[in-house]
């Protein structure tokens, strides 16, 4: 029932806030166009016999020399930049949502039972968040990749490199969601309803899942969408450094990253189209979040 | 005394040289800009050729047991010292001691001679023609700076004076040095040859960033830079009062094979076998790439197809083997039929990411080519940091290099990436290929006087290597220098930048 | 509070070497530093026997006894690279990163702020939604491209600004400064706007939402309710009580703000600490990054002890009681 | 002065618009004090906010006049209207903790809104301030007026509050819940000094709350308010001592009396016939279930001797030692089985503290706890399968927050059951619970509903059901009335001592409300500042307590006595 009224109370919400709608259709879109992409794309950029260097640089269809097989253009290997840009958003928002879904349990659990049991637990988890903090994304991202391949077979690197990304990028983001949730349970834990749990000699494994957490989700889920766009953000950025993903299974961040090298030659649609699409979804999801907050804050309601 | 309008010169490259010592690290910025500050016996002119410094003349002595170099006189090091045999003798103990980085220039040496205060005598065990040419970049220090300040050896962990300050003979003296950050240089009125340039201070920049670096030519604040990415000549061309100089540095671009591997390491389905050790399938590698396209695409067309190992015009280049195999996609695959292989295979092709000018992008581009004769390369790209190590540890099945021959001769790739890798020799013949013939030839290369003889052997070499694609090399590397209209440079294929020929109008 | 403070400081320590010790880890895994240091032609023999000198052939944990050991000495080694002291070296780069990041935030702050405020006040109004939806778009292109977008339109387009480096420094001891020259501050404007966008956005909404929050407490309603002027309710009662919270959050971004300079430094050629740091994984100058990690960890634990007090003075809530 | 008329007040919201206050009139003279009244949601305050122009963006006014004197409240425009605020009508809000700027100091703020109307220096502004303090009754105002907020107490800065309302002479003052948030002594005095105001200045009030005790105490006039409309309106002693209404009736007969114990309230039927049968069997069930657990029929004996509670303090400044508060202090205490022990005793005398002990929520210091002749382990040593966790339940002041809002009433229900074994059967489970939620008086639905569907008496009727469920021996009820309003408290009440007189539940009854205790214990004790200052059987202490504080307590009541209730 709670479900119904809080769809009523979205809905309600939502035909108030044209920018949620624009900002909805477009994440939707984009999201969509992600899932479906082998189905959307006209070719596989992984696959690569299907694009020839020969078709490298041309422009989009509606600029002079653009091809109309090529949408949005190609890049410096012939590839089709929307191909490209749909696989790219792909695994641009799965790495970013595994990262987000990793930081989200590990932030939240750490930080539910820091705030819960308090004292030297406490203490311990939120130096170990300080530690965290301390280190740059690229830095984690440096270490796992570092890690994992001293401690695994070299044949898996490759498959691997996803899996660094994504938990390099979900160990910058836990900090938040455990401070976030450690504040709140802080704050959770004196309400009656926890202490009578506590009085009635409930297991506190139960008193966090089922008591404590019910009623701290909605800031976290704010969160949640605001460091997914950041996730999107910092994969760019690591890519750039140098430590992202290899330029033949492309994210949004490795198209803009190799983008940038034609900012001035003149093959703008490398860089822009990328980015566009980039800033598109993110400033979505940022509006989609912002509308959360105010769905889940009641005294906007 | 210099020509009219002095100039103070801002020019800026990718890296810092990272210390003020010549002996320290063999590594190309490091010389390149010493080669400003400090001199050498001999040095290269505008064309690479070799011709006196300060040395004025070199014999070599007889039965080949070494050359005898007679050394200029009145030269001062820029903190006035004068120059001498003892310099000399001085900087080769110092060059050639465990501490240095470019010791293994003076393997061929047994002992250096005194013979006066300005003639020094190089033994070595064998007859050595090619001597003088291998130590242009052998810089001379000052024995009573060096010492006296405690820098009688390269610093090897800690840093010792060397390291931020330089006492040279050379055209420019060093005026400031914040490392990393910029590097003042400033001329040396008391310097023995006739100045050309018309600088009056020379300042040098490390921008990392190649578009950041084009953002400060482009607005004025810097003169010169190098290089610059190939997809902005245009940029730079179109605009005025800024020109381009585009050339080809001596750096050959090549891919290699796990000749030793006895298996393939990053097949998906070939795992009991190495395509590889046929030549035919090599060749067919060779002839599925489509250099021109890679050329015209990824390298602007400012590249030049390689055929060997060392580029056109160096000295022992074969003409004999000039041709590089043509591009014939249907030929390649008969051939991988032929070997056993009709629906190809997969493997890993390693590759650096930052080392050479779009090397990433190349490798992409060779993989999809691959690809449509039907072998799948698995390209792993990767920061060059890390590259060597894997290339040391055999993490490949196939892999890219660029060579650029340190001695500008075409023994020095047979010595480093054709000969039988060992403790000494071979040492980045990552691939392990080996040829007893090639072996055998390399030591009578190093030591024949005789050019057509010699030449006669690199050309067996030469043909050997492409007979059995020991490499299928791809292009020569081009090398692109943007500047101010107003800046006149002399580009030397080796890419060292000499301040001594520029000037600013 | 001394006893919270040493309570801390003694965590801090661990969390000094837990960082030195993921710092030290690095060693093992970015690259070969020997490859690094060495010119093609070095004969293997020589690697081995630099690798040998320089301990990396010691055990693990050797080499991490000896690098802790050396820096409680004050001894921060020498650079594989350089081979300067990386103490001096970092203390060389120190204040341009400092400097950097200051101006960044003030900018974040004096910008952030007043548009925070704003647009809580008006919160549907068309500007509002404009800076909102303006600042977003900011945040939502990579710095890097951001960067290099300034640099070609002040830089190059209209060469109003310097595009690289720090322009006029001047040396007040060993700190060297760009605030006290016109060129310095020219320089410093594109990399420190590139920087703080991120953190005035950051600011601007933080602000606002809590605004928005502090306007419908009691106190500003009773405020409004006997006649309290508009401008002193604004920016006296409710931006007062707004900036408790936002400081702490700034306080921590701080932080945020030097590490994030790396990306910047490296567009901008900043010669800061964050583009020594980028040069040093570039040559696998390990010494130098785990150093480089320390600092940065120990930055991070003085703030984060500064906020908490700041916090725990300003605000008694949080002065946590429990039975004995 | 102020003239109401026909004011309609509606909101506009997602589901469409509710008319929060409708048609109402009223006229508050010079001097006079005007009492609102009615049950939460009423549209007391909407009343206040729409004479201060301040109704929330979603309300307007439908319709009516607002007229203070001459001006035409309605036809100000803002900025004017601003100006108004604090110079003729100011308004007091219910809770001193969050109405004062915690960051500036009570001189700042009476200079800057006695500036903000009037053009004096800031020295002449001071001076009025401080004896503005004095006036209203706080000692050594010169130097306290530096302080800031928190370094008052509760009632000073309540005061506080009333001098910002006052430093700008206003002539009508709006006082939404002003004691609500205080202690009866506090109360008396802030009470006192409304009267005083009205009186010696004449400036006319509003005065708005649901305790009628308070209304009656010291208002004029009063507005009974139910649902938007007026109900009645007169002269205090006619509408509150003879009141006309059934819902005025009803309301006065929901007030606890002090003087006197009464069985049940009187409450208007809600269910019909058929309904309430059905119900009946339902409950009938619940009180099998309950029954066949208890062996005597009577709740056990709780023993407390010399329990002592410790908080630890905060360091004084930088460097000081800490002081530790001691919250309870050697406190001796002793329940009859099947009795209620009544614990009253001012805000902060550690009656929650000494309920949180029994409940094992707070650690003792020292002493010792029997149930039934038994040890009962502090809350340390108490381990979570300690027999006593199920035997000792407590009722919790805020019904608000004590039930998880996330989770439906039947989840909330069935837990007790299933974590102490009771049944474990499902279907069981949920059959045992509707029949519970019958025997405290909801319908079996409310079951399906979350908890914030339902009324804050209704929601403490679950919290009751939830300690049931567990088949207790003891039931703790700290302040369970204390937020609700008179006429729920009264069901709350009755529900309560239904359960007790038909289960013999032991019960420790906390409250600071002396009438509500009186309706329900049989035993009675007195806390002062942690200790214990009374302990006897209750009726005897309401008839002369022994103690001076006991004494005083009882004459701060405010009672409503206007000659003999309405039948
Ligand atoms: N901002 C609002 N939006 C919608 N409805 C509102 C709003 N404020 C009040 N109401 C509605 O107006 C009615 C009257 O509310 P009001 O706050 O005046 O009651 P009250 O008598 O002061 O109650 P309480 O004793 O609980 O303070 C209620 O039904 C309430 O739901
Ligand atoms: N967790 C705690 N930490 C520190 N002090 C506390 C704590 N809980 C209660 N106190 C203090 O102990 C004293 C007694 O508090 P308690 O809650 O028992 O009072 P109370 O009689 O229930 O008052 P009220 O009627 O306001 O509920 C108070 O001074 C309170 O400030
Ligand atoms: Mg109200
Ligand atoms: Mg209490």
């Amino acid at each position: 029932m709670l479900g119904r009224l809080m769809q009523s109370e979205a809905v309600w919400l939502f035909s108030r806030s044209p920018a949620a709608i624009l900002a909805a259709i477009a994440a939707v879109t984009i999201v969509l166009g992600a899932l479906f992409a082998p189905w959307i794309a006209p070719t596989d950029p992984y696959d690569l016999s299907s694009f020839s260097l020969i078709d490298g640089l041309l422009p989009p269809v509606w600029e002079d020399g653009g091809d109309p097989r090529f949408l949005l253009g190609t890049d410096d290997q012939g590839r089709d930049m929307f191909s490209s840009i749909l696989y790219g958003a792909r695994l641009s928002l799965a790495i970013a949502g595994m990262a987000m879904a990793i930081a989200l349990v590990l932030g939240v659990g750490l930080g539910l039972a820091a705030g819960y049991y308090g004292g030297r637990f406490d203490a311990v988890v939120m130096r170990i968040a300080d530690v965290q903090l301390a280190l740059p994304a690229i830095l984690t991202a440096l270490l796992i990749d570092g890690i994992s391949r001293g401690i695994l077979p070299r044949d898996m690197h490759d498959d691997l490199r996803l899996g660094v990304i994504t938990v390099a990028i979900a160990l910058s983001l836990w900090v938040n969601f455990a401070r976030t949730a450690r504040a709140s349970v802080f704050v959770e834990r004196n309400k009656d309803y926890v202490q009578a749990a506590i009085m009635m000699g409930q297991h506190p494994l139960r008193i966090m899942a089922r008591h404590i957490l019910p009623n701290i989700l909605g800031p976290l889920l704010v969160i949640a969408t605001v460091d997914l766009a950041s996730a999107i953000l910092l994969e760019a950025t690591l890519s750039f450094l140098g430590v992202g993903l290899p330029a033949d299974s492309p994210s949004l961040g490795t198209l803009i990253r190799i983008g940038m090298q034609y900012l001035l030659s003149g093959e703008w649609w490398i860089l822009w189209i990328p980015t566009l699409f980039l800033v598109v979804l993110v400033v979505a999801i940022n509006l989609l979040g912002d509308f959360l907050r105010d769905l889940f804050n009641p005294s906007l309601r | 005394a210099f020509p009219a309008a002095a100039e103070s010169f801002n020019w800026a490259g990718t890296t810092d040289p990272q210390t003020m010592d010549p002996h320290a690290v063999n590594a190309a910025p490091v010389l390149s800009f010493l080669n400003n500050i400090y001199e050498g016996l001999v040095r290269r002119g505008p064309d690479m050729s070799v011709e006196p410094s300060l040395a004025t003349s070199w014999v070599a002595l007889p039965d080949g047991a070494g050359w005898r170099f007679t050394l200029r006189e009145g030269v001062t090091f820029h903190d006035g010292a004068a120059f001498n045999a003892d310099d000399v003798i001085f900087s080769y103990e110092r060059a050639a001691s465990e501490a240095s980085d470019v010791r293994s220039w003076f393997a061929p040496v047994t002992e250096v001679v005194r013979v006066d205060d300005f003639t020094v005598d190089f033994l070595t065990a064998a007859p050595n023609p090619l001597f003088p040419g291998s130590i242009a970049n052998f810089m001379i220090l000052d024995s009573d700076w060096a010492t006296g300040n405690g820098a009688e050896l390269p610093a090897r962990d800690a840093e010792n004076f060397a390291t931020r300050n330089a006492n040279g003979t050379g055209p420019f003296s060093l005026a400031g040095r914040d490392p990393g950050i910029e590097t003042r240089l400033v001329p040396n009125e008391g310097w023995w040859d006739t100045a050309e340039h018309n600088l009056t201070e020379a300042v040098f920049t490390p921008i990392g960033n190649p578009a950041t670096g084009l953002a400060a030519l482009l607005s004025g604040e810097i003169d010169f830079i190098s290089p610059i990415p190939l997809q902005d000549i245009e940029q730079v061309e179109s605009r005025d009062g800024f020109k381009v100089l585009s050339g080809l540095e001596t750096r050959v671009i090549m891919l290699g094979f796990g000749h030793d591997h006895e298996t393939l390491k990053y097949s998906e389905e070939t795992t009991d076998a190495n395509p590889f050790l046929d030549a035919r399938v090599r060749l067919a590698v060779a002839q599925a790439i489509d250099v021109a396209t890679i050329d015209r695409v990824i390298m602007r067309d400012a590249a030049e197809p390689a055929s060997q190992l060392l580029p056109e015009g160096l000295s022992g280049w074969s003409a004999a083997h000039a041709e590089r195999p043509a591009f014939d996609a249907e030929a390649a695959k008969a051939l991988l039929a032929e070997a056993g292989y009709p629906d190809g295979f997969s493997f890993g092709l390693m590759c650096p990411n930052d080392r050479y000018i779009n090397d990433e992008a190349v490798c992409r581009a060779v993989a999809s080519m691959l690809a449509r004769v039907g072998i799948e390369a698995n390209v792993n790209a990767m920061p060059v940091r890390g590259y060597w190590d894997e290339l040391r540890s055999d993490n490949f099945d196939m892999y890219l290099l660029g060579w650029s021959p340190g001695t500008f001769d075409a023994e020095h790739p047979i010595r480093f990436l054709a000969h039988t890798p060992n403790e000494r020799l071979g040492t980045w013949n990552f691939g392990g290929f080996s040829s007893a013939r090639i072996d055998e030839l390399l030591e009578p290369i190093q030591q024949e006087i005789d050019e057509a003889a010699r030449q006669a052997m690199i050309d067996e070499v030469a043909g050997i290597l492409q007979e059995e694609v020991a490499y299928v090399p791809l292009y020569t590397e081009p090398l692109i220098w943007a500047m101010k209209e107003s800046v006149e440079v002399v580009q030397r294929p080796d890419n060292f930048f000499m301040l001594r020929w520029v000037t600013v109008n | 509070m001394v006893a919270f403070i040493l309570k801390r400081l003694v965590q801090s320590v661990f969390v000094m070497l837990a960082v030195a010790f993921l710092a030290f880890s690095l060693f093992k895994f970015v690259g070969d530093p020997i490859s690094q240091m060495t010119g093609v032609e070095t004969s293997i023999e020589d690697q081995e026997r630099l690798r040998e000198e320089l301990g990396l052939n010691d055990p693990f944990f050797v080499q991490f006894a000896r690098f802790t050991g050396d820096m409680l000495q004050g001894d921060f080694g020498y650079s594989f690279r350089t081979r300067e002291p990386i103490g001096e070296m970092l203390l060389s780069r120190l204040p341009a990163t400092l400097e950097l990041g200051t101006v960044a935030l003030v900018i974040s702050l004096i910008v952030g702020i007043p548009a925070g405020v704003y647009t809580a006040l008006r919160p549907r109004g068309l500007v509002s939604q404009s800076i909102l939806i303006a600042t977003l778009i900011g945040v939502s292109i990579p710095t890097f491209v951001i960067g290099i977008l300034l640099i070609f339109l002040f830089g190059v387009q209209l060469g109003w600004l310097p595009t690289y480096g720090r322009g006029g420094t001047v040396d007040i001891g060993w700190w060297r400064s760009s605030l006290f020259t016109v060129e310095g501050w020219r320089s410093l404007v594109l990399p420190a706007l590139t920087l703080g966008l991120f953190q005035l956005t950051l600011t601007m909404r933080l602000v606002r939402a809590q605004m928005m929050e502090v306007m419908r407490t009691d106190h500003i309603r009773f405020a409004i309710a006997r006649g309290v002027p508009w401008r002193s309710i604004r920016y006296r009662h409710a931006l007062s009580n707004t900036m408790i919270p936002v400081i702490t959050v700034i306080g921590l971004q701080f932080g945020g703000v030097i590490a994030f300079s790396i990306v910047t430094e490296s567009v901008f050629q900043w010669p800061g600490m964050g583009l020594l740091f980028l040069e040093s994984i570039r040559f696998v100058d390990i010494p130098v990054m785990s150093v480089y990690l320390v600092v940065i960890a120990f930055f991070f634990v003085i703030i984060n002890l500064l906020v908490d007090l700041l916090y725990l003075a300003i605000d008694p809530r949080l002065r946590v009681r429990e039975s004995v | 002065m102020l003239e109401v008329e026909n004011l309609t007040v509606r909101f506009r919201h997602r589901q469409g618009t509710t008319t929060a206050v409708e048609d109402v009139s009223l006229n508050v003279g010079r001097g006079e004090i005007h009492g609102l009244v009615g049950e939460s949601g009423a549209g007391k305050s909407t009343i206040g906010a729409a004479i201060m122009g301040l109704l929330p963006a979603a309300g307007e006014i439908a319709s009516g006049d607002l007229r203070l004197d001459d001006t035409d409240l309605r036809a100000l425009t803002p900025m004017e209207a601003h100006r108004l605020r604090g110079k003729r009508i100011s308004m007091i809000f219910q809770d001193p903790q969050t109405s004062l700027d915690p960051l500036m100091t009570v001189e700042a703020q009476l200079i800057e809104t006695i500036q903000a109307h009037e053009d004096i220096s800031a020295e002449a502004a001071r001076q009025r301030a401080i004896e503005l303090l004095e006036e209203i009754g706080i000692a050594r105002a010169e130097t306290r007026i530096r302080a800031y907020p928190h370094q008052f107490s509760g009632g000073m800065r309540q005061r506080v509050v009333i001098a910002l309302a006052l430093c700008t002479n206003p002539e009508l003052i709006i006082a939404d819940e002003p004691t609500t948030a205080l202690d009866v002594a506090v109360q008396a005095q802030v009470l006192d000094l409304i009267r005083r105001l009205a009186d010696a200045r004449g400036v006319g009030f509003i005065l708005i709350t649901h305790d009628i005790g308070v209304i009656a105490q010291v208002s004029d006039r009063v507005t009974v308010l139910r649902g938007g409309r007026v109900v009645e309106q007169g002269p205090t002693p006619q509408v509150l001592g003879a009141p006309e209404q059934p819902y005025t009736k009803a309301l006065m007969a929901a007030v606890p009396p002090l003087d006197r114990k009464l069985d049940r309230f009187r409450l208007p039927r809600v269910a019909g016939e058929e309904e309430e049968a059905a119900a009946a069997s339902a409950a009938k069930e619940a009180e099998d279930w309950l029954m066949s657990g208890s062996g005597t029929g009577l709740g056990p004996a709780l023993d407390l001797s010399d329990i002592t509670v410790r908080f630890r303090g905060e360091r004084r400044g930088f460097l000081g030692a800490r002081e530790d508060f001691t919250a309870l202090d050697g406190v001796s205490l002793s329940v009859r089985p099947g009795t209620v022990m009544g614990l009253v005793g001012e805000s902060g005398s550690g009656k929650s503290t000494l309920a949180k002990v029994v409940a094992a929520l707070v650690q003792p210091a020292s002493g010792e706890m029997m149930l039934d002749g038994a040890p009962l382990p502090p809350m340390r040593s108490r381990s979570r399968h300690d027999p006593s966790r199920r035997l000792v339940q407590m009722v919790f002041q805020d019904p608000f927050s004590s039930l998880n809002a996330r989770h439906r009433v039947l989840g909330i229900l069935s837990e007790p059951l299933r974590l102490y074994g009771l049944e474990t059967d499902a279907a069981r489970r949920e059959r045992l619970v509707r029949a519970m939620l019958a025997l405290v008086g909801l319908p079996p639905e409310a079951a399906d509903r979350y908890p914030h569907q339902f009324s804050g008496g209704q929601r403490q009727r679950i919290a009751v059901a939830r300690a049931l469920l567990s088949r207790p021996g003891l039931l703790i009820c700290d302040e369970p009335t204390s937020a609700l309003d008179v006429s729920i408290q009264a069901q709350v009440l009755n529900l309560l001592k239904d359960l007790q007189t038909r289960f013999g539940l032991t019960t420790l009854f906390i409250s600071h409300n002396l009438a509500v205790v009186r309706q329900m214990s049989d035993d009675i004790a007195v806390l002062k500042d942690g200790s214990l200052v009374e302990t006897g059987l209750s009726e005897p202490f309401f008839a002369g307590p022994q103690a001076t504080y006991s004494q005083e307590l009882l004459a701060q009541t405010p009672t409503v006595r206007f000659g003999p209730r309405a039948a």
